[in-house]
């Protein structure tokens, strides 16, 4: 069946600045807000797109990553129209394929999308927190009559030499692109966020393939080609809340500030849902020695001790006389009694021991690691 | 692929002293422990055998057991190769609909075609009124090794456990072999200085053959298909039957003070960890939700909650389920709170049941006990005045 | 996201004249063309507009339809992201069940609910009794462009091609635009001289809002929610009602002889193409199956069998189900014969229906009339004396 | 949970000598019997035996492949305690990893392994056509307290020599392997399947790694380690129907048998079912001028013309006038009017045109790649 869009995840990455959250899973998987992973939000916004057919292109670690996604049930992606499929490297007959870049990651996927023989495509990071109406995107797109749109967000003037930079002109055609520009003409940044004719993107990959394989990313190799061909290019622009949280302290941001019951993400908007692989666990446990504010609680907790203004993922257990502030635990996260833990990441499964305390200072947030121990005698091997 | 089990769950189930609760919903349905229902339990006992197909006797529409169960995917119990829940609405009265016949499952056909057709080689009856965690794999080990012709579950129990009218039956024991079970007796008529007693958990393990035997003398006397027929035809046919003892949680949800006595006994940790973590993990139908969000000003103090809720008063010794809201100043003790219900500011409730969908006005006042809590009924509207509007 | 379709399938439909087939299945369950049943149409046709979940309004215990459906997900019906498919049993009488209520569902509530919750814009009402594949974003796309109030489904049919005392409907339009629905008659009142007539096919589109007016007044007058009716209301309310011709295969299944007829039919490439290949691929419930085999001496004419058959015997014109088979010296022709019947060596078989699990001996010969096909009862054995042992 | 048995297929090879028909596809996903995929019978026997726990390796074209496994639903593998899960290739810390062998391929995969925990792994490879019930091999494993039980099959003395051969003492015990002897010792040949205990292993394969890196292979390089190192290695005799469809002769007479009512493997048997991906499709059409005999024919099938001692996939379409014979025909073909086919697979989505002649010889069987076009005039690019 002709489908008439089809989304590509972008899920391969490492996230290396993650440190070592991201040592054994890929960095769209990195839990977030305490029900979440990363790549949530982008697969939820696919699905109240209404795009139900997603390939999720993974390499990374990408074991706890394809766990999590699955067919895309629970995204509600498995309709009889679609479904998500993890897209890994594979070898063929012209030899063994790595991901070079997110270009070639679509290059190499280039039989996948053939076979939903689509009109559109619809390029995604798995990396960033944000509520987006694609579909409106796409009617933009079509209006246009646009060969490629780039999603992009007005950023404050003194950020935009961090971004890649789109010039537009009062059409919001875009006439020149600028990768983290010293003295940018625009404050419109690029979200990583692409609209491609199929047809057309397909003969600049499998020409560049045949040619000199030069493009293999989207920024730096195929917006430039496109613009020298005089394409079609349109600026999209999105507003509203978007973070890219590819580093500890953006991970921890995002995390603070979904914290707050009026944060412009609104969790609990039944009309635009964020879903996710929830967990089959217990309900929250608050003992008569809790001590609970400003915070999130996930189902499978057990809390004796006191938290503030934290997040606290499912199934996680806190002890007596603990007290929790201003951090982000993980699941599945075991803390004991009289710790302490002020401006913390905790890894999934972590073990802090009794009595610890892991306190981040005003410049720095203390990180552990998955299934990392800290304190106590550790009679493990 | 081996000791393969077919079980049959009878949901008809009698939920009299439960009203208003069950109203629109069987006991199996009822609600429990923040994002639960009743039939999670026996469901989840399931993963521990190897379970081809089961087969659900409800009445009525079911509609509320449809609507949770579904395939049966959540507890592994949906299959594409054979397989799955069937269901049959054992719908027993002369039903006429306007010219057209009524498609009434045959209760006995369904019964011997479900079992004769599943390729299991035992048979499991059970509940869902008998709220505990069994752990079947163990029942089956103890029922071969026993080479029983029929094992039933047990616990032993204090008298003042269950009702002094309770409809259910205590089990009595062979002088010889403590495990044997030669006898039962209605609760309700035993004599007063009977303290201890034997519950028949109404659980029943038998092979294929022993269960076709015994349901052919069901269908000849026109009985029930039930663990207590069962059990009194095998003791006409001078079967073995063997007594397998439970000693984990159970509270039998019998009328509205066991079921809220139920839910707060999972504020006691010890229960808690028996029922959830002792046995076999137990599994609910998923729901998407956001995490619940205590306020600034909020003050928990032994309480559950699930997932979805937002909380900004005072809770103690309370169940929450999903998507409750509880307002500042609003103080609830003591109490159950189901789905959707929503507490406004300088609520107080105690030993109150609030059924799904409940709205609590401003300032409104409930106060039960613990032998009587109030309940209030699906979808109604409390006003601070006292007055309730009912939601059926 | 857009154009989000709530469809309610009304399935309590009359069976009276299709017995003995419907004895145990509502019209909806028939099994038809070798490996599908009626609802698989509907079914497939709501693959094309985007359904968030659907509602099904059947009587009685409706097993055959649960175990047909299970949770959707082969029509793409089931999410877990709310939705999936909603069964209503609508048992319209005064039930009493020892002792306890029955929970019957509430008609109108259930409506009510269903499309009031449903986050669409739009609801469809279609039954199982119109054999047809219909383009349901079609028709969405005229009703949008019609700017109606209400959309219905017509095709235009000989006067023969349905009983006489059929008890569908037949449309009249507007004479300034021949695509408006001004009334409508009942067929069987029709008079001798009309030939052709507008077939109301029983399908309707319409917004939420003008529905839940349209039930609001079926609750007050205590009317079924059925098209007719509410074209009734709708023409009393003076709204717009548009009519969407469908031109492609249609066939009434209101008695046996339609019923043979619609699988006949199926023999014919146009028929077979028009149904199965112009419109939404039909979706069944998959099931596992070997392909079938066709022995050494077997002489096959203008047949249609399903997987896991084995074929050593003379079929011709005939419409063969799964896991049937079909000795050598058996001669099967203008015939239904479906799922797990066997037919022995010798048999001779001509305008017969066989329901599911026939045996028909050696050497037995049954031989019926185009008009009046002998119908075997499930489960039944033929021997060759003539003898027929009942399956019911 | 703990699972006691993890069984891994190992279904990442090419199947080069099966020429044109793996060139798209790999070997285990190529059409069988009309109605299965070759994987489908180790899938199946996973299922029957009671194994839930399955993890899929593949890594040669394995879209069709992965597609069709899914998560095991259809092999009832989506049961509460365990699943098919696609195991590819992927990056890590440690850098990128392709498979270099069978034993490489597991090792690359101890993280999916040690998550399920289990007892016992069961190594399979995905190529072969066979019914049986690992548990029982299981239970003899467990008898002999092995550490290593391998699965033999006896073969003609004759053929001895083509095979990987296992020299047993009285009590089955494996006391010499000979890959292709040129004077076998003993004529019971290794069937590719073994039964590990994982946490051995494990460690040998995590020691081979630090050291030399050289058990890549099982044959090659595990078995002769675990017999040096005087491992309890025994020997499984499987009495029953067995082929490797390696070869394109193989992969026809395999067919051919199949087409056998009375064939050993019994594909009728509702005790031992072999589950498929079944395709929804409409019901097989014979029409007036249709000719069938001694044939195998697919739901889907619309035929025309005449049809002897062949197997028909689903979905092919036969023309009027055509003759097929001795003929394996894969999913979606469609052959025109007055063409004859003799000794011949048709690949899947083939077609032949009107009037054309397709006829294997006595030494050669003719094959038609996946959607080869034979015949007509060609319209397309």
């Amino acid at each position: 069946m002709k489908t008439e869009t089809v989304a590509m995840i972008l899920a391969g990455g490492q996230g290396s600045r993650l440190g070592k959250l991201t040592k054994q899973i890929a960095k769209p998987a990195v839990p977030f807000g305490g029900n979440y992973r990363i790549i949530d939000f982008a697969l939820s916004n696919c699905a109240n797109s209404g795009i139900n057919d997603v390939g999720v292109v993974t390499q990374y670690q990408p074991l706890i990553l394809n766990n999590h996604v699955g067919n895309g049930a629970n995204w509600g992606l498995n309709r009889h129209d679609g479904e998500a499929t993890i897209l890994q490297p594979y070898s063929s007959m012209e030899g063994e394929k790595f991901f070079k870049g997110t270009a070639h990651a679509v290059f190499q996927n280039i039989d996948f999308i053939d076979n939903k023989d689509p009109e559109y495509v619809v390029i995604l990071s798995g990396d960033h927190i944000y509520k987006m109406d694609y579909q409106k995107m796409l009617d933009y797109h079509k209006e246009q009559e646009a060969t490629l749109t780039v999603g992009v967000m007005p950023v404050p003037w003194e950020d935009a030499s961090r971004f890649g930079v789109m010039n537009t002109d009062k059409t919001d055609r875009i006439v020149e692109f600028q990768e983290k520009p010293e003295n940018p003409k625009s404050n419109l940044a690029s979200m990583g966020i692409y609209i491609f004719n199929w047809s057309r993107l397909k003969k600049y990959l499998v020409d560049s393939q045949a040619k000199d394989r030069q493009l293999t990313d989207f920024g730096h190799h195929v917006i430039p080609a496109y613009l020298r061909n005089n394409e079609a290019i349109y600026a999209y622009s999105f507003e509203g809340y978007w973070k890219d949280v590819g580093t500890i302290e953006s991970l921890w941001n995002a995390n603070m500030e979904f914290l707050d019951p009026e944060h412009e993400l609104n969790i609990r908007d039944r009309k635009w849902r964020v879903y996710s692989n929830n967990p089959n666990t217990t309900p929250q446990f608050l003992t008569e020695s809790a001590n609970v504010s400003n915070s999130m609680i996930t189902d499978g907790c057990y809390i004796a001790g006191e938290i503030e203004h934290s997040i606290l993922s499912h199934s996680v257990k806190v002890g007596k006389n603990s007290y929790i502030k201003n951090s982000f635990i993980m699941p599945n996260a075991v803390i004991g009694e009289n710790v302490k833990i002020e401006k913390a990441i905790i890894g999934e499964g972590a073990h802090i021991h009794d009595g610890v305390e892991i306190i981040g200072t005003s410049d720095t947030i203390e990180v552990v690691g998955y299934d990392e121990e800290v304190g106590g005698y550790s009679d493990e091997k | 692929m081996r000791n393969k089990v077919a079980p049959i769950l009878n949901l008809v189930e009698n939920s009299d002293k439960l009203k208003p609760l069950t109203n629109r919903r069987p006991v199996a349905a009822l609600p429990f422990g923040c994002r639960y229902r009743l039939i999670d339990f026996p469901f989840s006992s399931l993963t521990g055998i190897e379970v081809p197909s089961a087969a659900l006797f409800i009445s009525g529409s079911g509609h509320s057991l449809y609507d949770h169960i579904r395939s049966g995917s959540t507890w592994g119990l949906e299959s594409r190769v054979g397989g799955g829940v069937f269901t049959h609405s054992h719908i027993n009265l002369k039903a006429e609909l306007e010219g057209t016949e009524l498609y009434t499952g045959n209760y006995y056909d369904d019964h011997y075609h479900f079992v004769s057709r599943s390729n299991a080689e035992y048979v499991l009856l059970m509940g869902s009124n008998m709220l505990s965690n069994v752990q079947l794999d163990s029942l089956m080990r103890f029922h071969l090794k026993k080479e029983s012709d029929v094992t039933v579950v047990y616990k032993k129990i204090k008298r003042g456990e269950v009702r002094k009218d309770s409809i259910h039956t205590s089990l009595s024991m062979s002088e010889s072999d403590s495990e044997r079970i030669v006898g039962f007796n209605s609760i309700a008529d035993l004599t007063d200085t009977e303290n201890a007693l034997l519950l028949n958990m109404e659980i029943m393990i038998l092979d294929k053959e022993t269960f076709l035997k015994l349901l052919y003398k069901a269908r000849k006397q026109q009985k029930d298909v039930t663990v207590k027929n069962l059990i009194q035809f095998s003791l006409d046919d001078d079967k073995t039957i063997f007594g397998y003892e439970y000693t984990g949680y159970l509270k039998v949800i019998e009328d509205i003070s066991s079921y809220f006595q139920a839910n707060m006994d999972m504020l006691n940790e010890d229960n808690f960890n028996a029922l959830f973590y002792r046995a076999n993990p137990v599994l609910t139908k998923p729901k998407n939700s956001a995490p619940t969000y205590y306020g600034e000003q909020s003050e928990i103090n032994n309480a559950q909650f699930a997932n979805d809720c937002e909380v900004y008063g005072k809770v103690q010794n309370a169940v929450i389920f999903r998507k409750v809201s509880i307002a500042e100043g609003a103080q609830v003790e003591n109490s159950i709170i189901m789905q959707d219900s929503c507490i406004e500011e300088d609520v107080y409730l105690n030993h109150v049941i609030l059924d799904k969908h409940v709205y609590v006005k401003k300032g409104a006042r409930l106060e039960g006990t613990i032998e009587n809590p109030i309940v209030v009924a699906k979808d109604s509207i409390i006003y601070a005045e006292g007055d309730i509007e009912k939601g059926e």
